[in-house]
């Protein structure tokens, strides 16, 4: 890059991080006090939504939600009456922060297996996207290696680093990370063809089972924690013969299993169901054709539990909303958009215990709207993660 | 019209799944104004009766039941469907896996596209039953499977997994094993074979190894298994060969390992059709051309003969004809280039075979071959329903497919 | 027989034709709750009355002239159709770029593809026309166009306006490796272009003088025969010797690429740069300033950097895409892009239209959407409504066929159940030119 | 009366030249041929009819011509007579099929058609008695091309028309031409051009053109005026085009997709050069707009496109013949000379009434419209008196697949016979074991 860029690119940077370090003092405060939100709407997601509530949060925890609630003393108060508030977003399937640059390094091609990889030890939280993904409302995501690998790494779920730097790690190793798409095949290295990459992710997971404890094969170890279903996998795969083969796999070795990508899952949506495999469906704007943008609402109906993914940098962070949108536009039901922003997504990440909907006892990890959510005019007015304001629009 | 045949194929998916579960269903009945039965004589004016996608009777003084549904075909020829020994793979990607030479536990049939176009297409030229093989760059390629073209999942499909060994000598299996020049010498492209010498040779060796692997069990070795298998007669070879001396040394090898093939392609067999009949080696016939082309791997095989067929099935040489064309990268045809089955038996007439034979070698022969002709390949009682209603004379140009019908279900109507 | 079936099949594609000329002439009026009408504000309760294929009138008290259809609306949003001013729509893939750097005379037309199938899908989103130009390959890759999306199996059938811009482009990255050096070649390439058009053009208008001297000359010469006859007869023939023939000037050879840049230099054809950082946004604007030609930003990525000096130059600006999203890798020259650009632009009083920008044709039906987004990241409402309508219709020079619901335009009508900008409006019914190309199940 | 005898002899004299001019035949030869069955194409079928052949012009065609004493008779009983098979556009026979200049329409294919080529020697087995040889599809404007007999040993002998026909190609050049597949394009390896810089070169030229011929005019004026001798020849590059433009030529103008087709019209509009299409494998979308026109359709060689429904996922075949016929668009076809069916024009033409074209209609768009679209048809195309007897014996039905061509009859004379064809019983019989052992002895003596 030349030198203007880098020069701009640092201001960007710096700017970002000095608008979060100006938030700083009120979050300081913010660690103790209890603080109250008051909105012109709250979406709890796992119940109804609540017009002119309150969301009380008590060092970082979400401690009361109501439309009437009586305010705690001495709480500092956020008088919001035309917002909207909702649970901070999660992101199923991004590749935040890889990379100093928004061409992510995410491949790692050389062998294709390398389940004993973790993707968080090339995670740089300083990364210029990472800090310009606080204002689009996504507070929780899963970081992935990339498409090329059939088992690629482990995978991690981590906060955005707000106020504190090491708010993020939530779980190192959150999955192993399978790739059953096309592509997969490359041409000078094993595996280049479908048959061959099937073959080749079953001797893997063979050899896993067969695995003594003793003598050390990292990769074995991890993939034998898969088969026993400690460990959840991620399979991307798209087309219907990707997705069915996926089937068998998951079947044959009793995976814990989350599908990623499954454009066209709407074909066999009813075995997923069966199953009840969950699926974080690939970013509806890298579709086009009504045939394909109608697909996630039919999968949805079927029974399916659906999150959404941004595949970040391949799509904005900030898009995660309007790819939810533009599938409730094509024929999801808007409230399960909703969930598969939040709590269906922190389900399926098994993250739901501590976040996903407004629920006393949660993170207080909120995002506060200039509208209705399911509305693309509707901007992202202030994020908060454990209690902090972590990013606010700034007035003009 | 065309739309709902699409349906109809997502019907018939679901029929097949229910009729698997509860057991009785309704009866089908043909009309039919003539019936080439393949395995006797044609029947003129005749009925078939189908029941849960078997056929329960066939003849000409049959009662029909009230309640069976009747296809009126009294203007139209009916015939088996027709069985491809070697279809265009329903397989997205590479065919072979380039990785090893020798991938003889590669199973195609895991990597089946259920939705895929090729399918939907081959239905429509009349094919019920499928030979589907790995691609033939490898020398030992894998494992073939045989399938009927519609189905929800692979599963619903298959037939037949592991239904046979893919082998390819000639020129093919040594294309590409060299060193790129921009390549370092680390690529897995840098190695045997690169001569038909070696092809012949590495042949014999993987076959020692496996007697050897027979004799002496000490680690379970999932390719030796399968070459093994292969070895003791469990699961059929086919080697695809094109020039006479390959198929002499295909033969030959054969001999000293006691082993049956199966001939794919055998472009200039004609040469050497006697010795061929005496192994009792049967031949799958395809891919046809007029003049060797010029791509690589049609430059062997120059010497082609249009009758090829006429001269293998006179010299008492069990012929099937079967498309062979095949998809990827390494191969010259096309999905377009795969002609149909019908207007290759109307050429091998054409080109001096006999016209019943012609039609044999596109049903009942293949299905002998393949070894699934107790349920396909001839109009007979307790075989799979899978009927073509054509317009007219199988063998005419001007012959049109009205209608397909897969184990009791139109899947395609015209 | 042959023949008769022929006349026969004739007679009944004729009947066809006149059949559904026939729906475009019949006159529809529609009861509208409320009436976007973009140029004169809202119109609530208004009815809009269509006469073949224009506006004939518009407004609350309307009378309805017995024999037109009437289409209810009552509770809709009537919005003139949508336009995306960053197309691909039509365009066969493969196609947008010559090899050659500076083609300025190729003309997009001439890649358009009518049959395509997604047309139908776009319109459905309320899209009634786009423009399409050459991709960025090339320096100066060719000649925009309008297209409406009414059906249509010709360019000429499908096509609004030609030669709406010459499409430029400044400092793309091939293959994402960027140099600066590259940025000056292209810059200073262009620059020679127009150059070498200016000498162009006075080597042809020195041929126009030349011309006229000869002919001049010429008849000249004429009077002087007869005279030199005369004296001829008279039986002197001195004069006659000293007649010096007149030479015809040579023709300067015509070249299209020069042509085309004439009339960009004579304001005539737009230059629309696509530019995207700040460096190379300053470049284009230096051009227009030297050439005095008018200049239409296209893509402008960085452009909020520089918002105040493209606002001072009175430059129109198509932004987009709102969001990389649409794109299928960003390049290297959206690494600053900021969804905010477009709000900001507006803000500072740039005429700023919006486009898709997206992967393939399809993506237009995403103008709304990309609406949307900008007044999410602080856009106006009004102006981005605007500015997928009338703007890129002014900018492109259509405004006066659409872009808006005035009497007398293009009756280019797009009825939303709710406000077109609401994620989950749908659009009920479209118009093109009167004729219902559109109708929701 | 006088007069007419006149004109009877100097048509007979015209004739005897033109005959003579194509290939050797010894003047005032008769020939009767007792036909089984003889379609004429231009009326109905004749059972066991006579056609009476003199100096290789038909002069009768009916159930009962009587025949004269000198004229020898061929028995044709078991056989089925027609006009032989007309090719209305190849690029086969000539060493190499495009010149990589764009813009050549001075070249022809009469200086690069190679007599010795097997593909005449295939034509010919297959019944094909005349062809326009054309440039490729990858030049924007080729060249023009000859039409021939694929009988001969010299180009001469082959020639029937020189200089005819036009290539125009609107089609970028590419390795793989953008081909309509699975129902959407494929597009391999793009040239370095474009669609939009086809057109553009060809108005360009064209404008060029218009130029040029305006400042020649100019020039003649001048020198009128001045009083000078002018003798500027026409620039012979330039010519063809002018030829185009003023209706001597044809324009066969390639359309490699259908959205080639409207800009095709244009040209011709503009222009109105008389045109005819050659079209891609997805020509049928534009059928009815090109009905409107009238304008003569030559198919691409492959008749069934597949193409995806986007509602049901249903594969649908699409026969271009089949929808041309619907539309009413007079059609021919191509060969290919790889593939296994199509490379027969009865092939090409059964395919077509498989699909529902009339049976007449698709016998008519092998030999009569071929005729009339490559401007031969007073000669070729169909079986009138008047006509030069150029025709097939053939064993059964046209679009049988089982009918092979026993005979071709060209100008009168018999230039081909199944029964003396040396490379198709080597095609089709098998080798004998002895000539293998022959060639190995032989190796062994050396």
């Amino acid at each position: 890059m030349s030198g203007s860029d880098a020069v701009t690119e640092r201001k960007l940077l710096l700017t970002i991080l000095s608008l979060s370090l100006c938030a700083a003092p009120v979050m300081a405060g913010a660690g103790q006090q209890t603080l109250v939100i008051k909105a012109g709407k709250v979406w709890p997601i796992t119940g109804s939504a609540i017009t002119n509530g309150l969301v009380v949060i008590e060092n970082g925890k979400i401690t009361a939600v109501g439309a009437n609630l009586a305010i705690p003393e001495g709480a500092k108060i956020l008088e919001m009456p035309d917002k909207h508030i909702m649970p901070g977003l999660i992101d199923g399937h991004c590749h935040l922060g890889l990379s100093l640059d928004v061409f992510a390094e995410i491949e790692e091609t050389v062998s294709a297996v390398t389940p004993d990889m973790q993707i968080l030890d090339a995670f740089n939280p300083l990364a210029a996207d990472v800090t310009k993904a606080l204002r689009s409302g996504v507070t929780t995501v899963l970081l992935a290696p990339g498409y090329k690998n059939p088992i690629a790494a482990q995978m991690a779920v981590v906060k955005l680093p707000g106020g504190k730097k090491d708010a993020g790690v939530i779980n190192r190793s959150a999955g192993v990370k399978f790739s059953l798409g096309n592509e997969a095949l490359m041409s000078d290295r094993r595996p280049t063809s479908r048959p061959g990459l099937i073959a080749q992710v079953r001797e893997e997971l063979n050899k896993a089972g067969q695995y003594q404890e003793g003598k050390f094969d990292p990769r074995a170890e991890i993939l034998k924690r898969a088969i026993q279903g400690q460990l959840p996998v991620h399979i991307y795969c798209n087309a219907v013969d990707e997705i069915l083969a996926a089937i068998i796999i998951i079947d044959e070795y009793k995976l814990k299993a989350v599908i990623v990508g499954a454009r066209e899952a709407d074909e066999i949506a009813e075995m997923l169901a069966e199953r009840n495999i969950p699926l974080i469906y690939m970013p509806t704007l890298l579709l086009s054709n009504d045939k394909d943008l109608k697909r996630v609402g039919r999968i949805a109906a079927a029974g399916v539990k659906v999150a959404f993914a941004s595949y970040a940098p391949r799509t904005n962070l900030s898009d995660l909303r309007t790819s939810a949108i533009i599938a409730a536009k094509y024929g999801l039901a808007p409230e399960l958009a909703l969930k598969g922003l939040t709590i269906n997504a922190a389900e399926i990440l098994g993250i739901a215990q501590r976040l996903g909907s407004i629920e006393p006892g949660k993170d207080a990890d909120l995002v506060i709207l200039s509208g209705d959510p399911l509305e693309l005019t509707s901007g992202v007015e202030m994020v908060i993660i454990n209690g902090d304001i972590v990013y606010q629009k700034e007035q003009k | 019209m065309r739309g709902c045949v699409i349906r109809l194929i997502f019907l018939s998916a679901q029929l097949l799944a229910a009729c698997t579960l509860c057991g009785q269903e309704k009866t089908v009945a043909i009309r039919a104004g003539e019936i080439l039965t393949i395995s006797g004589a044609p029947i003129k004016s005749g009925i078939i009766l189908i029941q849960n996608g078997r056929i329960t009777d066939i003849g000409t003084e049959i009662a029909v039941p009230q309640d069976a549904s009747v296809i009126d075909a009294s203007d139209a020829v009916v015939m088996p469907g027709l069985v491809d020994a070697g279809a265009l793979p329903p397989v997205r990607g590479d065919l072979n896996e380039q990785s090893s030479e020798m991938t003889p536990a590669l199973r195609i049939s895991t990597a089946l596209d259920p939705k895929s176009r090729v399918l939907k297409r081959i239905v429509q030229t009349g094919c019920t039953t499928l030979y589907i093989a790995p691609g033939g760059a490898n020398l030992i390629a894998g494992l073939g499977v045989i399938i009927k073209p519609v189905g929800k999942t692979a599963a619903e499909m298959v037939i037949k997994d592991d239904a046979a060994l893919k082998i390819v000598m000639g020129s093919d299996s040594t294309q590409g094993n060299r060193i790129p020049w921009y390549e370092p010498p680390t690529t897995f492209y840098y190695r045997r074979p690169t001569t038909t010498m070696a092809v012949a040779w590495m042949l014999r060796k993987s076959f020692f190894d496996a007697k050897q692997y027979i004799a002496s069990h000490e680690k379970e070795d999932p390719n030796m298994e399968i070459i093994a298998a292969a070895l003791q007669g469990k699961i059929p070879i086919r080697v695809a060969v094109r020039r006479a001396i390959d198929i002499r040394t295909a033969l030959r090898i054969a001999n000293e390992y006691g082993l049956s093939l199966i001939l794919d392609e055998c472009t200039e067999g004609y040469k050497v059709a006697e010795e061929i009949a005496k192994k009792n080696a049967p031949v799958v016939l395809g891919p046809f051309y007029y003049y060797p082309r010029t791509s690589s791997q049609y430059e062997e095989g120059r010497e082609v003969n249009w009758n090829n067929a006429g001269i293998l099935a006179k010299a008492g040489v069990r012929v099937a004809i079967a498309s062979n064309s095949q998809e990827g990268p390494r191969f010259a045809a096309t999905q377009d280039e795969s002609i149909d089955l019908l207007t290759a038996a109307a050429f091998a007439v054409r080109h001096g075979m006999a016209p019943a034979e012609a039609l044999k070698s596109i049903t009942l022969t293949p299905a002998e071959i393949l070894g699934v002709a107790d349920r396909v390949g001839s109009l007979e009682k307790g075989k799979d329903a899978d009927i073509l209603i054509l317009s007219g004379n199988p063998l005419a140009a001007t012959t049109r497919i009205k209608r397909v019908i897969l184990k009791g279900e139109t899947v395609y109507q015209d | 027989m042959v023949s008769c079936k022929h006349i026969f099949i004739l007679l009944s594609l004729f009947l066809l034709s006149t059949v559904t000329a026939g729906s475009a002439a019949e006159n529809i009026a529609i009861r509208a709750g409320n009436i976007l009408t973009i140029s004169g504000g809202v119109i609530e309760n208004g009815i809009i009355l269509v006469e073949d294929g224009k506006i004939k009138a518009l407004g609350q008290e309307v009378v309805v002239p017995d024999g037109a259809r009437v289409i209810d609306a009552k509770d809709k949003y009537v919005v003139p159709g949508l336009v995306d001013a960053q197309s691909r729509l039509y365009v066969i893939d493969g196609e947008l770029n010559e090899s050659r750097a500076v083609a300025p005379e190729l003309d997009i037309l001439d890649a358009v593809d009518p049959f395509i199938k997604e047309r139908q899908e776009v319109l459905a989103q309320g899209v009634t026309a786009v423009c399409v130009a050459p991709g960025n390959r090339g320096l100066l890759g060719g000649l925009g166009a309008i297209l409406k999306l009414s059906g249509g199996k010709t360019a000429k059938d499908i096509v609004l306006r030609t030669n709406v811009a010459v499409k430029g482009a400044i400092g793309i990255s091939r293959s994402n490796q960027s140099s600066s050096l590259t940025r000056l070649e292209n810059y200073s390439s262009i620059r020679e272009a127009l150059l070498e058009t200016q000498t162009y053009m006075q080597q042809k208008r020195k041929y126009d003088q030349e011309l006229a001297e000869y002919e001049k000359k010429k008849a000249e010469k004429k009077e002087q025969a007869k005279t030199d006859d005369q004296q001829a007869d008279k039986g002197d023939t001195t004069s006659r010797a000293a007649k010096d023939k007149p030479t015809r000037p040579a023709k300067p050879r015509t070249n299209p690429t020069y042509e085309i840049l004439a009339r960009v230099l004579g304001k005539e054809i737009p230059l629309q740069i696509e530019a995207h950082r700040v460096d190379d946004i300053l470049n284009a604007l230096r051009l227009a300033d030297e050439f005095d030609l008018r200049l239409i930003l296209d893509k402008c990525t960085e452009g909020y950097k520089v918002a105040d000096q493209i606002a001072r130059r009175k430059v129109p600006v198509i932004a987009g895409p709102i969001s990389t999203s649409f794109l299928d890798t960003p390049a290297l020259e959206y690494r600053n892009h900021d969804t905010r650009n477009a709000a900001i632009l507006s803000k500072k009083g740039v005429k700023v239209a919006l486009g898709v920008a997206g992967r393939d044709g399809a993506s237009s039906k995403f103008i709304a959407l990309a609406a949307a987004m900008a007044v999410a990241n602080g856009m106006d409402r009004h102006a981005a409504l605007r500015a997928i309508t009338l703007t890129p219709a002014e900018i492109f020079g259509v405004a006066d066929r659409i872009g808006s619901l005035e009497v007398g335009k293009d009756a280019d009508v797009v009825i939303f159940n709710r406000h077109p900008l609401d994620a989950f409006s749908q659009v009920e019914m479209v118009l093109i030119e009167g004729k219902i190309v559109y109708e929701r199940k | 009366m006088r007069f007419r005898s006149f004109a009877v002899v100097c048509v007979t004299l015209i004739v005897c030249v033109v005959s003579t001019l194509g290939y050797a035949a010894p003047v005032r030869k008769k020939v009767a041929i007792k036909a089984g069955k003889v379609i004429t194409i231009a009326g109905p079928e004749i059972q066991d009819g006579v056609i009476l052949v003199e100096d290789g012009i038909i002069k009768a065609v009916d159930k009962n011509v009587e025949i004269p004493w000198d004229a020898e008779v061929i028995e044709a009983k078991d056989r089925v007579v027609m006009p032989g098979f007309v090719l209305a556009h190849t690029s086969n026979g000539l060493d190499a099929q495009n010149e990589n200049v764009p813009e050549v329409p001075f070249l022809s294919t009469f200086d690069s058609i190679d007599p010795v080529s097997p593909f005449f020697e295939d034509s010919l087995r297959d019944g094909v008695v005349a062809m326009l040889v054309l440039p490729g599809n990858n030049t924007l404007l080729g060249g023009t091309g000859t039409v021939v007999r694929p009988y001969g040993r010299t180009v001469e002998t082959m020639l029937i028309k020189r200089y005819s026909g036009l290539k125009i190609s609107l089609a970028p050049p590419v390795q793989q031409t953008l081909r309509y597949m699975d129902g959407r394009y494929s597009y391999q390896s793009t040239a370095s051009v474009s669609r939009m810089g086809q057109m553009q070169r060809f108005r360009r030229y064209m404008a060029e053109l218009k130029d040029y011929l305006e400042q020649y005019e100019q020039r003649k004026k001048d020198a009128k005026e001045q009083e000078k001798s002018f003798d500027e020849e026409i620039d012979p590059r330039k010519q063809p085009m002018i030829d185009l433009s003023n209706g001597k030529l044809t324009a066969f103008i390639y359309c490699g997709i259908a959205a080639d087709v409207p800009k095709a019209i244009e040209i011709q509009e503009t222009h109105n050069f008389n045109t005819a299409l050659v079209l891609g494998t997805d020509g049928y979308k534009a059928a009815d707009l090109i009905s409107k026109k009238k304008m003569p359709v030559i198919l691409d060689p492959q008749l069934v496109v597949w193409e995806t429904n986007e509602e049901t996922y249903a594969e649908e075949m699409k026969v271009a013949p089949a929808i041309f016929y619907k539309a009413g668009v007079k059609f021919a076809f191509q060969t290919d000379t790889s593939e296994y069916g199509r490379r027969y024009l009865w092939y090409q033409a059964a395919t077509a009434v498989r699909y529902g074209v009339d049976r007449a209609e698709a016998l008519k768009s092998i030999t009569l419209y071929p005729a009339q679209f490559i401007g031969i048809d007073n000669r070729f195309g169909s079986i009138e008196s008047g006509k030069e007897a150029s025709l097939v014996f053939l064993t059964g039905d046209p679009l049988d697949a089982q009918t092979w061509v026993d005979k071709v009859m060209i100008g009168g004379e018999i230039v081909y016979e199944k029964a003396k064809d040396v490379r198709l019983k080597k095609l089709l019989e098998k080798p004998k074991p002895e000539e293998g052992q022959q060639t190995s002895q032989d190796k062994n003596t050396d």
